[in-house]
């Protein structure tokens, strides 16, 4: 019952402090265009406090998925993110939730709201955009999934807690080829979802990932913004606890450093994304999906011949 | 029992009796088949594990008896749930066919339907097995013909051909096992001694048997074209349970022949193949109704998988293994029952208030069918198995079974597995793009047809009665898991191995690893409240949103902007084109009037497999017609030519 | 081994051949009551040298039945239907006859050892005969078109069968061979009013026109 | 009545009855109700006689020309049973030819008489215990049948009744040719010339007679009794009889007639089987000969639009089955087959009888200028959905009971390679008639319907009929089990 608690301290802690890291990585990139960007770290948080004072509207056409879409997509995130065993990593009852299948299908249920709430707007670019969002699932489903069928059958159970246990022991880790190569993979896996450039650009056009918000305003805008940023956090913290899972037993510790990790992988992104050209989504996704795709089959390969 | 099978006969000739007043007729026979179904429903559910036999009249040829194993008893529960939701739907559903056919002879036939299923089930010898297993085909293509119309005939044609081969099949399989023990009783099968071979022969026999009516990759052709065609409540229950019942047949064979791994490994190779095709024909249908039975197809793959991994434990003596890949097996069995009869009876409803079937001129919807509409999103959730339904429960478990299946120590059993795990992730993903397309095409967004939306209501409250049993039952087999994990376990380990599934609310898996579907309801119950509380702390201003037309780069919005269903696949589609072979119609009527886009992906497996036979078989009798010219000398030269071939015949034998 | 017998059956084949060539039907009919006499003799001949008292009877009633009845029977036909000459046969007029005869003398030789076996008389020239004869007259509905003339192959066949029964079992009891030829009778009445009425809706004998029923 | 006086009247009855047929007044009322209480006798005194027969004795009369043993029963019964009903049914539909002024009342008056009187040379034939009137019979069933084929005067059944005497005679020729060398084969041993005709007797020394010569006369037989009773490649008259001839003839024609055929055939088979020759030899022969009849007959019946055509190749597809059966052999094979000759019987009288109610509905035998039979006459559609079911071997009905034992039987002996072809040919014919059934009872009516649902007293000798086919399906029918059993044990020579 524990577990449920840390979880939610869990949640709220990483919900306060994501625009933080939002904040640095737009002071980031601005500095990297050579631009002077907002004045602190704090704009994101700015943004959030004026955005929740303004009234809404919504499409004339739009029914209680619209409606409550916002709320379902923040539910989604912080579900996504209480899967990660930070704080709760020490018993392992709580694998009942902390399960990668249990992640890889609350991923699924946010890409639905997201097209289901995108559709209902009636908006046409918010529709191209969950449009775009499915089928970019659909690419990055069967690599992540490849990979962390590795690390699952190398661990022999898919209980995050287990896996995250026996990769601090040691037994499973970088000395089998398998868990090297699926990892890097992964991290392809992760990039993508967490929404960069190549894949999908945030700010400027409407029909890409964030447009599907584009009817969204104030408070609903505020909190689908926060849900979205708290996606690629889970994503990073995925990627962390199966692949870089060394921290302390004590859980705020844990949590604290956890963050810092999180942190230090959401800016570094920005350099791979301030730096990459911009192609069309469907070309982009096509042919540089292809490599990661091969590197994890390979990976598979490795753990059937045995090695 | 005996009750069970009186109350559906009672039913079935009761509305044959009011064969004048048909409303009466129709309300009559569906609610004795509701009440019996409601009674069925208790009473499988009450004595799961009894086994029961009662012998037929002493008179039948072959003095049949009707026996119930758990594994009966099951099958028996998931036929009386769907028909159970689909007769209360049919009671005012039925209103609509009151013109083109008599409702009586309907309501009559839909009683014998799930008669007929039940006493398969029960039936303990081939040939009454046989004549349960015609009796129900042939009323399920009699059902469809209720929708009459020039494309339903081809398709209960093409229905009752595939039906047929795949009957003789079973014939031939149950009678070289009979062959072998002397008798026609399924409890002479119980030790049987057949060689390696002749085991093989008969399981592909039995396999391409049962496949054949379950829809399964190479002969699922008949699916897309009949279900569509039944009324809903016909194809609600089609595709929710009869498909179900040619996979009893399967399990059934499964536990009588010596098994042997490759068997295993071949169900669960079909079983992708048939989710992933199944999956991506779904995605580009344009007909709703279609797109549903391919995902039939989809999931019936899926149960596949789960059987393989069990009829594979079975072979490589894994008890574990293969009470975990039937429990998969069996409860999503149960689930795809629920949510399929539950979207049928949606995509009925909106048929029935609607009147098309095209997915692209339906639109906001959800405003005018606010139920169904949250009865077809609970269906979709569930079947796209989005955690706290049941759909995500059973295809954690088929992945847990498979998972194990990986770690075997074969190379080829582990390459099968994780291509099968592959396949099964790719699906989910698909699924979810095809789910949200279905829905909010149908029910969000603004409307895309004036007229349709005009008259567009609410579905009569018997019919949302009928859904939104299902819905409960998604629901409570969702959440209520450890408790279906724990009765299906009950019935796993009466015919193959056991292990300890569920403790508390938790199911585990033989592996370890755990899940428990109450606590991810309940984390995402708080982390729906986080944002509430966020809002109410920061005092956001929660004012009533201003109605606007959503936002066209200020262009003035029309309906016809918005996404409609085939645009949205249709990056998948080009992507894919070497599949779907999608011919594209582009209609330009003249500068003013709008140009009619239209691509419509074909189903090759049809002309691929089917339509090269039908050509020869055509072929050769145009040739063999030519022998009966009219001319009475070549009759009589026949006579001669005859007479000389059995002469030689006669020396050579 | 020239004696009466085997002359007798060569004469027989060859009357029965006339009957299936010849184009006139009067002269075609005459052919068949000659052939038919023939075969009489033949009978009388077997009950003089075999003692075999049935075939006496047997000749008695044949000579009554099929050399004056069904003769009668064609020729008030032909008359009836005022037809003179026959229609234009399968393989031509000269080339049917010769593919008959050819091929009703193979199967002959092929099948009378079999038949010699355990035949009561054991005469081989005869045998021969009688299933050369059977053949020319399945050979006649083969080749022929027009519809007399497959009632003479009829009886030619009948004729053939008749003389096998006399050859290999003439002591069977008189009921079968009463049963048979009545049958014969009856068969060559009812083909005679069909061919009348073939000729009232077809306007000629030939039966290679009729061929509306196909498929 | 003891048994003797029961046979006499058996063979007598018809004859009297058409005579007097012949002799009465035209008028239609007092012809149908003379037809029907002649063949009510008639049935009833063959069912008496069967009743007697079922404990497997045989009985004799005018000293053993003529004997009833239980195979005979099979078909005594047959034409009992089917008889009656088929001629039921006749009165409507004569009532209806005449009404319609296709044909006259004196046509009607020939046509009943013509009647009993094949009813009697059927009965000659089965009765018949001497080879040779055994023959007789057969050859007289073809003459008294045809011009009841041919009643209608038109170019058409001209054509057919030709067709039938040339080809008939032609196939009873090679018959007669072998019931001449059976007979002289039998005297070089028995050598008393009235026992050698006799089949009982033959059956007793089969083992001594030559086997060679026995090979050839089952070829005769074959190629003989084959034609007769449609078999393959010389069946090619049973198309154009069944189509032309008015509806109750061809029930007759095909339930009856083609059964005795096959009956004739059967005691050849016995005589032949039973003796040196072995029963390997005949069952091969049959097998092969009904595979063909079943292939030839599927591929015909896929491109039939003619509803009494696409019946007439059933029956031959099905003859293949009866001969398929006997070339299976054993108890259970012969069982099936002899199970088969009254389920076939039964269901194609019904589906014959059933053309004619479609007939006089849509005015034309084109299946695809018919349709929506279930809403225009629904008692009819049904009985014809039965017909067709039955015929196709859904289980349930009666067909499916001897196919299914010959499935199992053909498995048990090893025929793998004939037992897939033989399903392979079911399916076909399944696809082409259920296709066929679904054109004219479904959709919209292509042609002007000349009338709606036939009176209930029209439809109840159907009904009867179609009774018969799921009561013979589903039920055990001890005394008709116990019959066939003895048949077979006949026909094996125990």
């Amino acid at each position: 019952m524990d577990s449920i608690l840390f979880m939610i301290l869990q949640v709220i802690s990483i919900v306060l402090i994501a625009p933080l890291f939002d904040g640095m990585a737009r002071k980031l990139r601005a500095k990297l265009q050579s631009r002077e960007g907002a004045p602190d770290f704090f704009q994101t948080y700015r943004d959030i406090s004026k955005l929740l004072k303004r009234s809404r509207t919504a499409p004339s056409c739009a029914h209680w998925v619209f409606k409550t879409g916002p709320f379902a997509l923040f539910a989604a995130g912080a579900a996504l993110l209480a899967t990660i065993p930070i704080t709760y990593s020490s018993n392992s009852f709580a694998g009942a939730y902390a399960d990668v299948l249990v992640f890889i299908y609350l991923g699924a249920l946010l890409r639905f709201a997201f097209g289901a709430t995108s559709i209902d707007s009636g908006n046409p670019f918010a529709g191209v955009g969950g449009g775009r969002e499915q089928i970019l699932g659909i690419f990055v489903e069967p690599v992540m999934m490849i990979s962390l069928l590795v690390v699952i059958l190398l661990a022999g159970t898919t209980n995050l807690v287990e896996i995250q246990h026996l990769v601090r022991s040691g037994e499973i880790g970088y000395h089998t080829p398998a868990f090297a190569i699926a990892s890097i993979s992964f991290l392809w896996a992760v990039y993508v979802e967490t929404g960069r450039k190549p894949y999908d650009l945030a700010e400027a056009e409407q029909e890409l990932q964030e447009g599907v918000l584009g009817e969204y305003s104030g408070s609903d805008f505020s909190i689908a913004h926060a849900a979205l940023i708290l996606k690629q956090v889970a994503i990073i913290g995925l990627f962390l606890t199966i692949f870089e899972p060394w921290n302390f037993e004590n859980p705020f510790l844990a949590l604290i450093v956890f963050i810092l990790k999180v942190g230090i992988f959401y800016v570094a992104a920005v350099f791979i994304d301030n730096f990459g050209p911009r192609f069309k989504v469907l070309t982009s996704l096509k042919n540089s999906a292809i490599p990661p795709l091969i590197i994890s089959i390979i990976a598979l390969i490795l753990y059937v011949v045995g090695v | 029992m005996t009750q069970v099978y009186f109350l559906y006969v009672i039913g079935c000739i009761i509305s044959l009796l009011l064969y004048k007043q048909n409303k009466i007729a129709a309300k009559v026979g569906f609610s004795i088949s509701a009440i019996a179904s409601a009674y069925a429903v208790f009473y499988f559910l009450v004595n799961l594990e009894q086994t029961v036999s009662i012998n037929m009249f002493e008179s039948l040829l072959y003095s049949p008896k009707l026996v119930l194993n758990p594994l009966g008893n099951f099958f028996s529960f998931v036929v009386s749930l769907v028909s159970l939701a689909s007769s209360i739907y049919a009671i005012q559903y039925s209103g609509e066919y009151e013109k083109k056919g008599s409702l009586a002879v309907m309501a009559g036939l839909f009683n014998a339907f799930i008669l007929s299923m039940l006493l398969l089930i029960a039936s303990s010898d081939v040939f009454w097995f046989i004549i349960f297993w015609e009796c129900m085909t042939v009323i399920s293509a009699y059902l469809i013909c209720f929708n009459d119309s020039k494309s339903s005939l081809k398709a209960i044609m093409i229905y009752l051909g595939i039906a047929h081969l795949g009957a003789m099949c079973i014939t031939a399989a149950f009678l070289i096992m009979s062959a072998q023990t002397g008798s026609l009783e399924f409890s002479s099968y119980e030790n049987i001694q057949l060689s390696p071979v002749m085991a093989s022969i008969v399981f592909l026999l039995a396999f391409i048997g049962f496949g054949s009516k379950a829809g399964m990759f190479p002969m699922h052709v008949w699916l897309p074209k009949a279900h569509p065609a039944a009324p809903t409540n016909v194809s609600a229950l089609m595709s929710g349970v009869m498909i179900k019942v040619a996979l009893f047949g399967i399990i059934k064979f499964c536990l009588w022949l010596p098994v042997m791994e490759w068997w295993g490994l071949l169900i669960i190779i079909v079983g992708a193949l048939s989710a992933l095709l199944g999956v991506l024909y779904a995605l580009v249908q344009h007909d709703y109704k279609a797109l549903l039975a391919y995902h039939s197809v989809e999931n019936i793959g899926i149960i596949l998988l789960g059987l393989g991994t069990g009829v594979y434990g079975i072979a490589a003596n894994m008890p574990t293994l293969a009470a975990i890949g039937f429990l998969a097996g069996l409860y999503h069995i149960l689930n795809h029952a629920t949510f399929k009869g539950l979207l049928f009876l949606g995509a009925g409803s909106v048929l029935y208030t609607t009147h098309t079937k095209e997915m692209d001129n339906l639109g906001g919807l959800a405003r005018k069918m606010p139920l169904t509409a949250f009865a077809f999103l609970i269906g979709s959730l569930a079947i796209t198995a989005i955690p706290p339904l049941n759909g995500f429960v059973s295809e954690w478990v088929t992945y847990q079974g498979m998972f194990q299946g990986a770690l075997s120590e074969y190379a080829s059993s582990r390459v099968v597995f994780c291509i099968a795990i592959v396949a099964l992730a790719l699906t989910g993903a698909l699924a979810v793009m095809c789910f949200v397309k279905a829905y909010s095409v149908i029910f969000g967004g603004t409307p895309r047809d004036k007229k349709i939306f005009e008259n567009a209501r609410e579905v009569p409250v018997t019919m949302v009665i009928g859904m939104f049993v299902l819905v409960a039952g998604c629901i409570a087999f969702g959440l209520g898991a450890n408790i279906v994990v724990k009765d299906i376990m009950l019935v796993v380990s009466s015919f193959s191995g056991n292990y300890e599934a569920v403790n508390g609310t938790v199911i585990n898996s033989p592996m370890g690893s755990t899940v428990s579907p109450l606590l991810i309801a309940a984390v995402l119950v708080i982390t729906v409240l986080i944002p509430v509380v966020i809002l109410k702390l920061a005092k956001a201003n929660r004012t009533k949103p201003r109605q606007t037309d959503p936002w066209a780069c200020g262009f003035k919005y029309d309906s016809r902007m918005q996404m409609t269903a085939s645009p949205f696949t249709g990056d998948l589609r080009r992507l894919l084109n070497w599949l779907y072979r999608s011919e594209t119609k582009v209609k330009d009527q003249g500068y003013f009037a709008p140009v009619v886009y239209e691509t419509h992906a074909k189903d090759i497996w049809w002309n691929l497999l089917y339509e090269p036979v039908i050509k020869l078989t055509v072929n050769t009798a145009k040739v063999v017609s030519k022998m009966q010219n009219g001319n009475v000398n070549m009759y009589s030269l026949y006579i001669l030519i005859a007479l000389c071939l059995f002469v030689g015949i006669s020396y050579l034998l | 081994m020239i004696d009466l017998l085997s002359i007798l059956s060569i004469i027989l084949i060859i009357s029965s051949l006339c009957v299936f060539g010849i184009r006139n039907y009067k002269l075609a009919t005459c052919a068949y009551s000659f052939q038919t006499f023939i075969l009489v003799m033949i009978f009388i001949y077997l009950y003089k040298t075999y003692s075999a008292d049935e075939l006496g009877s047997w000749a008695i009633i044949a000579f009554f039945t099929k050399v004056i009845f069904v003769p009668v029977i064609l020729l008030r036909l032909i008359k009836k239907l005022k037809v003179e000459h026959e229609d234009e046969p399968v393989l031509g007029f000269y080339v049917s006859p010769i593919v008959a005869i050819a091929f009703s003398l193979a199967i002959a030789m092929a099948l009378y050892p079999i038949y010699l076996k355990f035949s009561l008389i054991k005469e081989h020239i005869p045998l021969i005969a009688s299933i050369t004869i059977f053949m020319i007259g399945i050979f006649g509905f083969v080749l022929r078109n027009s519809a007399i003339k497959q009632i003479l192959a009829y009886c030619t066949f009948e004729n053939g069968i008749h003389l096998s029964l006399a050859l290999m079992a003439y002591n069977s009891p008189e009921i079968v061979e009463l049963g048979i030829l009545t049958d014969a009778l009856f068969a060559v009445i009812i083909t005679s009013i069909f061919a009348s009425r073939f000729f009232k809706y077809f306007g000629s004998l030939d039966v290679s026109k009729a061929t509306e029923l196909k498929g | 009545m003891d048994i003797q006086q029961l046979l006499y009247l058996l063979m007598v009855l018809p004859v009297i009855a058409s005579v007097v047929i012949w002799f009465l007044p035209k008028n239609y009322k007092v012809l149908s109700t003379f037809h029907i209480l002649g063949s009510m006798a008639t049935s009833i005194i063959g069912l008496l006689a069967v009743s007697k027969v079922i404990d497997g004795q045989t009985y004799f009369i005018f000293d053993e020309m003529f004997f009833l043993d239980s195979l005979g029963a099979v078909f005594i019964s047959l034409i009992a049973v089917t008889g009656l009903l088929v001629n039921l049914y006749s009165v409507k539909y004569m009532q209806w030819e005449v009404e319609k002024g296709e044909l006259t009342v004196k046509d009607t008056k020939l046509f009943f008489t013509l009647f009993h009187l094949f009813v009697f040379t059927m009965t000659f034939s089965v009765l018949a215990n001497n080879i040779a009137l055994m023959w007789v019979g057969i050859e007289a069933t073809t003459l008294s049948s045809v011009f009841m084929v041919a009643i209608h005067k038109s170019k058409k059944s001209t054509e057919t009744g030709w067709k039938y005497i040339i080809i008939c005679s032609i196939g009873l020729a090679f018959a007669l040719y072998a019931t001449v060398l059976l007979y002289s084969a039998g005297f070089n041993i028995i050598n008393d010339s009235h026992s050698a005709m006799l089949w009982t007797t033959l059956m007793a020394h089969s083992k001594e007679i030559d086997p060679d010569a026995l090979k050839l006369i089952f070829i005769f037989a074959l190629i003989g009794f084959g034609t007769k009773a449609g078999l393959a490649p010389t069946h090619t008259w049973l198309p154009d009889v069944h189509s032309e001839g008015p509806a109750p003839s061809s029930a007759m024609l095909s339930g009856i007639l083609l059964k005795c055929a096959i009956l004739a055939l059967i005691r050849y088979y016995a005589v032949v089987g039973n003796s040196l020759a072995g029963f390997e030899y005949v069952q091969s022969l049959m097998i092969i000969s009904g595979l063909v009849t079943i292939f030839i007959a599927s591929f015909f019946l896929l491109m039939q639009h003619d509803v009494k055509r696409m019946f007439a190749y059933h029956s031959i597809a099905h003859m293949g089955v009866i001969a398929f059966g006997l070339g299976i052999g054993g108890a259970v094979g012969l069982f099936a087959a002899l199970f088969h000759v009254l389920a076939h019987s039964v269901t194609k009288a019904l589906a014959f009888c059933v053309t004619g109610n479609m007939i006089q509905i849509y005015g034309t035998r084109d299946m695809t200028k018919m349709g929506g039979l279930i809403k225009i006459a629904p008692i009819t559609a049904i009985l014809f959905g039965i017909a067709v079911c039955s015929l196709v071997g859904v289980p349930g009905f009666a067909i499916f009971v001897s196919e299914f034992l010959m499935i199992k039987q053909s498995i048990v002996n090893g025929l793998n390679l004939e037992v897939i072809l033989f399903i392979i040919g079911l399916i076909i014919i399944f696809i082409a008639d259920f296709s066929h059934f679904n054109l004219a009872t479904f959709g919209k009516s292509n042609s002007k319907v000349l009338r709606n649902e036939l009176p209930l007293s029209a439809n109840l000798p159907l009904i009867g009929l179609a009774s018969l086919i799921i009561i013979f399906g589903v039920f055990t029918i001890k005394p008709w089990f116990a019959l066939l059993q003895n048949a077979v044990n006949i026909i094996m020579g125990i």
